[in-house]
């Protein structure tokens, strides 16, 4: 099981900003692939340009195998503070 | 120190603890960002961190500042949550021995803190909301100090 | 605003007061410079203005800077009289609708105050008295802006 | 009769602050020459580089005639605040 969390954006897109994920996708494409199944808009929008994911909470470049309890944030472009 | 907080501050009173006791210090720098109401365009902003990730990014900047700029200390408090205009969003301040180094340490921190800091950011106005990213202002004048 | 004032102030609550209201504000810039102590060399600072002239200098220069950096607001206070190690000596604050300007203007109106404001300034220390003069650096530093 | 004012180092040397000087000299000049006469260690200080003089509170700069009852202040190299 992982915790998947949403920011900016991808939560308008998807209608959520937080849910399990279970069992636990063997890596990060993996999950997305999962996600992408599920919901097609979310998908497309995980793919969009400038969209980052941080595992753990470190950010994340390719795909990295996931441990089960993982926090997996994907993030929106961000807008400065 | 960084603080994100959802509660309005004080900005004055922020910069009179960081004052004070300060004997050896020269110059100290603060900025303080206030919500724009845009003539009744904006009535709100929304402002989301990623908490455990967003504060240790900011101070992980923080961090190098200190060290770039020979920095007796520094304070970031940034607001979270529904801000009205007139509240201050950002409050930063810098400490050093001569005032060059306390300038340039907190505009260069709000270079950072306007353009690449991990926020996402929603104005609320009469005709809807919209997200905010930062402007090409914004992102070239944060590539000033790379 | 231009004030000397032989009391001492609490920047803090100068900046709070500079704050209050600005709906279209985005950016306030404050600068608090402090004597400082150098590790026991100075035990007081002693600062000479002109009543009518200093005043009349300073507020010629703010009111420069208000129209080239498009400022909403700019203050400044500056102590005159007895000034102790760890006290602040002169607070300028600007405000306008974005960073940019806010710390340009702060940063051109401390690099006047600096080294061409006319003040007498005279350090006192264990081994005596010395009357200060801008430094090199200030001279350059103010020449920036011509 | 005019008012002098010393600021800074001049005062130093002359070991006073304000005084007032009468009859009135034709020209600041004159009146520097008169101060100079009376406190040669003062004159020489008046005369070294980077001291101003204000007439009536505005920077002069040469030789200007003195009206009776204003305010002449030497003011030594600027310290800055």
């Amino acid at each position: 099981m992982v915790r998947v969390l949403l920011f900016g954006r991808l939560r308008d897109v998807a209608g959520w900003r937080e849910r399990l994920v279970d069992p636990t996708p063997a890596t990060l494409f993996a999950l997305k692939n999962r996600l992408a199944a599920e919901d097609l808009a979310l998908g497309e929008a995980l793919a969009a340009a400038g969209v980052q994911a941080a595992v753990d909470r470190a950010l994340v470049r390719g795909d990295i195998a996931l441990a089960a309890g993982a926090e997996v944030a994907f993030l929106s472009p961000m807008s400065g503070g | 120190m960084v603080r994100l907080q959802s509660e309005a501050f004080d900005p004055g009173a922020l910069l009179s603890g960081f004052c004070q006791g300060r004997e050896e210090t020269g110059a100290v720098v603060s900025f303080t960002g206030i919500a724009r109401g845009g003539a009744g365009a904006v009535t709100r902003l929304e402002l989301e961190a990623y908490p455990g990730f967003t504060d240790a990014e900011i101070e992980r900047i923080a961090d190098a500042a200190r060290t770039r700029f020979s920095l007796h200390d520094v304070l970031i408090v940034h607001r979270i949550g529904e801000i009205a205009p007139g509240e201050a969003i950002v409050f930063v301040a810098t400490a050093a021995a001569h005032r060059r180094e306390a300038f340039e340490a907190a505009d260069h921190l709000m270079d950072y803190l306007k353009s690449r800091a991990p926020f996402w950011k929603r104005e609320h106005g009469p005709d809807g909301a919209r997200w905010i990213e930062p402007t090409e202002q914004d992102r070239s004048d944060a590539a000033r100090w790379d």
